[in-house]
């Protein structure tokens, strides 16, 4: 395992022994060795090549703080690939939009769509500059990405809705998005039911189990009515139309 | 594999052979087939379903899951998809496999568990029953026939008649005095004690004054709980002379092996398996190694070895 | 310190003025001298004394504590001096002082208590009285009180005939509903609640088959049981309309807003004060930071703030 | 805080900001920070110096672990000089008998009661001799050392009782103790009721506030019959008379 900072984040790469097929949106579970603490931590893939995966880490929490720290060269508990990914189809235009660390599952979700001759746009909306070091920069070279900072201190002046609005929300044949659930909520209400048919969304729920057993990753589907689909099975991708977003918003 | 080593890990409950005595807690480990890919179920002592449910049931609003120091609060809610569908799915699927399985049985009513539990008896794929009587979530049904120890005790009564298989109770720690619910339904006619269901318990996000989980309330489980739970096995396994299945925080086979020397004949790993999916069966390896160490033949002799002044 | 600032920290409980909502548990403060070297008391908002009893008692056997995930158990067993020499040594050292005392009384007969609490009520320096009729490493006495909301009430209503100060009635945990046990009490003319008490929970060690305690069993307290004590002040808060002191694993000022947000007007601290003992204090401060930031002019502005699914 | 390896023993030194004057017996109550973990763990003074002081701790669990493993230069919250030290007096020719960690409290001792110019001899019973490193050597040095082993790897080869009796108990104007319980029932037995005059023995209790505030360190003692005093206030240390031996064998 190696680490790196960039601004806010850690990246930690880690070798796989193993080849390592996984979708972007697909996540790994994490034990995290604090005493205390009892469950494992979700994290989406943000890299993943042959003989390597690595994840993007922000520290909000002891979980989270620990493998922040963790030493170099320490194996991480991992189980994954879990989950079922975005659904990619080749050519067309894709808007891609992440908040905090939602970029991770969009960064990686990006460069598959453009291994597929896909045209991306990546929106992403952080506090400030400072949030993301020079994480941009490095992915800006990678495709093209349009930054909303709340501060003002980078790109558009804002949150990554309005950015994502004010660009023009028509002429993508996909839309494809992982961040806080406000945000989802409020990307859902901006591209109205129409926009649903073409969008995917990540849930980053709590999760106990991460395989489906423990039924505590409960996210609000439109069929059957009143019925849930788990985050870490039936998801964590899911179509804007499966989800029940009057529930969601709630 | 424990199998393997000379000491007698085999246990029998109620007339069912286990090859050890560590069980996976009703919950935690859906019906098996979500961790069939991980790991070898049959190593398992026994496997306790999820609790089923006569209609299917949706379960509690999100979020369901909070974590808290040393435990973790879930409001799952009964969340499954029915009777029929368990049937067809679940319980086919794991009776192919040589594990016994306490089918966990809840429900809105009692005609509704009598019904749930003879349909599962009259299939022939059970080994045991499961009775939760306890589940804190669920706001109508459940907590209801645990609250009162005679209401528990006429349900066991109900569902005794109709059924064909053993009936193990599973008993809430809300209680003033566990050991009087557990004579109670002793004396109804269950056939083992399983214990402890979790705590109702409760979180807040002060940022926004609102309760961490969807259902305001939810359940306690994990090693927080785990000193409350070796005490009330202690209690009812002086109380009455059912075989108890002990459960509640088990984290190391020094846990399991508390829990049976306070009087449980097995344990059941719950919260741990989120954690680590294998972990029961590293707790098995575990009680095999100190029983060696210990130079004991059988993991019996581990059951009620603790003695109390008065003893 | 936590005065100076604009933020009103000062509230009311049954006519006594407390400086801010934040006392020190019975049991884990001593009787407050012990720790007058190291801070000044009188910057908490109270202190609840280690219980008395009339007769000096020995206590329990060691050890006497475990310590446990997130938690430890204690079978202290009502360890005292006895009334004499606490009102002679501890009431009179403490009544110096400009701080509010709520004097724990226990007891092993309601003779005992009533003797008790009336001497302490009759000298006049004791701020309030808190009844601890739920010790759970009595084995006369104390649980048996509290088992039975009835008992319980019936011993309220005989204090309270003795006596002038306000009456605060500490509740145990060990109860199937705990929403029911403060309504008796509130009845019988308690004048507060204060509550949680530790739970009955017990440890084994694996190595001699033998408890860790002493005693068998132990209280828990700490950051483990907090999530059910959160969660039994919300119901009782909903139940009765008395004040409420609430108390159970506070590990934080964040847990201490938690607790007066599902409904209790003040909280004490106990456990804690082993790690550090002037950690109330920074509870105090952490408080008032949360009150400005969130622009509230009142620290009773927090209290109930949360509202469950039906309000 | 600057840390030693010493065979199976970590010596940490702090450095004080006050003066600190302690005497041997005395602990200090250290907050190890640790998630999950909730008590302070009590340590012996093991040597007190001007601007300094220092503890021996041996690995046994989370605490100690966390001990041993604190990154140099950290301050570490200690509560203390705590409890009631060896009472000393000047001359005499003195049995000190330590049990594992006991030695902390009986180097400390031994130091002091040369600075006093009695006569000492420090009797210390271990393991093997993997367990004390090089320790052993450096402390013979500043005193008379016995070593005692229970795998025969060095000094002698038995418990450090027996290497006690068998240099004769007579002669000796104190006897100074601190180990493990049995070790310290043993020697109670040993040296009979005559021997407990002359006794001060350190109780390790399991201890909760370190400051006679919650009566969780109690220690059976003779008056009052069936009473208890604590080890964190009133002892550790505690002379061979003032404890009911009875209650401490059970
Ligand atoms: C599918 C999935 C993918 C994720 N991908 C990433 C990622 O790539 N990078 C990343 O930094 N984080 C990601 N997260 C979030 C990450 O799992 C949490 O930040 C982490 O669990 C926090 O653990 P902690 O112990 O540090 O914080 P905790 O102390 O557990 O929580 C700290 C704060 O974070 C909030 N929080 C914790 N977990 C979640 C969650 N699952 N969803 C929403 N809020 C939460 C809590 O409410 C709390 O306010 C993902 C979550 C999911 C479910
Ligand atoms: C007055 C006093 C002085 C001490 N001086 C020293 C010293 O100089 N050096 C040193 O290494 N240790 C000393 N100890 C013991 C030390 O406090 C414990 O080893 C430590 O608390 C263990 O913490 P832990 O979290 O590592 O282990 P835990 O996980 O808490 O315990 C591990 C094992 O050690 C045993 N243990 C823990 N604490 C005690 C205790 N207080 N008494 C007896 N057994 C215990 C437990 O029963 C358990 O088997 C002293 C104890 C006291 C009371
Ligand atoms: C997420 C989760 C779901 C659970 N679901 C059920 C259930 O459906 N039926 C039941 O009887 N118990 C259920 N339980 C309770 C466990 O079976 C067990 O009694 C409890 O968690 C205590 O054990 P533990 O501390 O090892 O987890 C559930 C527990 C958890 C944590
Ligand atoms: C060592 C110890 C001693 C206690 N002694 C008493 C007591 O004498 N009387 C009493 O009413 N409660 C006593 N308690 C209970 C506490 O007052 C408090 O109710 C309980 O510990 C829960 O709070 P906490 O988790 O913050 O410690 C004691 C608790 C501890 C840990
Ligand atoms: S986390 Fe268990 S079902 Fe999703
Ligand atoms: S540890 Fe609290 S009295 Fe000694």
């Amino acid at each position: 395992m190696a680490r790196r900072q960039c601004g806010c984040f850690v990246e930690l790469t880690m070798e796989m022994g193993e080849p390592f097929a996984a979708a972007p949106g697909q996540f790994v579970h994490v034990r995290c060795e604090v005493p205390g603490l009892i469950l494992r931590r979700p994290y989406s893939l943000y890299d993943v090549r042959k003989g390597s995966a690595s994840l993007l880490i922000r520290e909000v929490g002891a979980g989270s703080a620990w493998l922040c720290a963790v030493e170099e060269g320490c194996e991480l508990d991992m189980l994954g690939p879990l989950g079922r990914g975005f659904s990619m189809s080749a050519g067309g235009r894709h808007a891609l939009i992440a908040g905090g660390t939602g970029i991770a599952a969009i960064r990686f979700l990006a460069t598959r769509l453009m291994e597929l001759d896909g045209d991306t746009v990546v929106f992403w909306g952080v506090e400030g500059e400072k949030e993301c070091g020079g994480l941009h920069g490095a992915l800006d070279g990678e495709f093209d990405l349009r930054l909303a900072t709340m501060d003002g201190s980078a790109g558009y002046a804002g949150n990554v809705i309005e950015l994502f609005r004010a660009s023009g929300t028509e002429g993508f044949t996909g839309i494809y998005a992982c961040g806080p659930r406000g945000m989802l909520a409020g990307l859902a209400e901006c591209i109205g039911s129409e926009g649903l048919a073409r969008l995917q969304v990540c849930m980053e729920e709590r999760m106990a189990c991460g395989v489906g057993a423990c039924r505590g990753c409960a996210v609000p589907v439109s069929s059957p009515p009143g019925g849930y689909l788990t985050a870490c099975k039936d998801g964590p991708v899911f179509t804007g139309r499966e989800l029940d977003w009057r529930r969601i918003n709630g | 594999m424990a199998e393997d080593k000379r000491v007698d890990l085999g246990i029998e409950l109620s007339g069912i052979r286990l090859r050890n005595p560590v069980l996976v807690c009703s919950g935690t480990y859906g019906n098996g087939r979500e961790y069939a890919e991980w790991l070898e179920l049959e190593a398992l002592g026994g496997l306790m379903t999820k609790s089923v449910t006569l209609a299917p049931c949706p379960g509690n609003a999100p979020p369901r899951l909070w974590e808290t120091p040393s435990g973790m609060l879930n409001s799952i809610g009964l969340e499954n998809a029915g009777l029929e569908r368990f049937l067809a799915d679940e319980l086919t699927w794991l009776s192919h496999l040589d594990l016994p399985v306490w089918v966990n049985v809840a429900g809105f009513s009692p005609e509704e568990y009598v019904e749930v539990a003879g349909e599962i008896s009259r299939t022939g794929l059970a080994a045991a029953l499961e009775l939760n009587i306890s589940c804190p979530n669920v706001k109508r049904g459940g907590i209801h026939f645990s609250h009162d120890a005679h209401e528990a005790a006429a349900l066991v009564e109900l569902v005794k008649a109709e059924i064909e298989i053993p009936l193990y109770v599973k008993l809430t720690p809300r209680c003033t005095d566990i050991a009087h619910t557990a004579a109670m339904v002793a004396a109804a006619g269950a056939d083992g004690i399983s214990m402890i269901n979790t705590f109702p318990a409760m979180a807040v996000d002060i940022e926004t004054a609102s309760p961490r989980l969807g259902n305001v309330t939810g359940g306690l489980s994990g090693p927080a709980i785990h000193p409350i739970a070796v005490r009330m096995v202690w209690e009812v396994a002086r109380a009455v002379d059912l075989p108890i299945i002990g459960m509640g925080g088990i984290w190391t086979w020094k846990d399991a092996v508390e829990m049976m020397m306070v009087g449980s004949d097995a344990v059941a790993v719950g919260t741990l398996n989120f954690a680590d999916p294998a972990a029961p069966l590293g707790i098995v390896d575990g009680i095999a190694a100190f029983l060696e160490r210990k130079g004991m033949d059988s993991v019996t002799e581990l059951v009620d070895m603790v003695r109390g002044e008065d003893e």
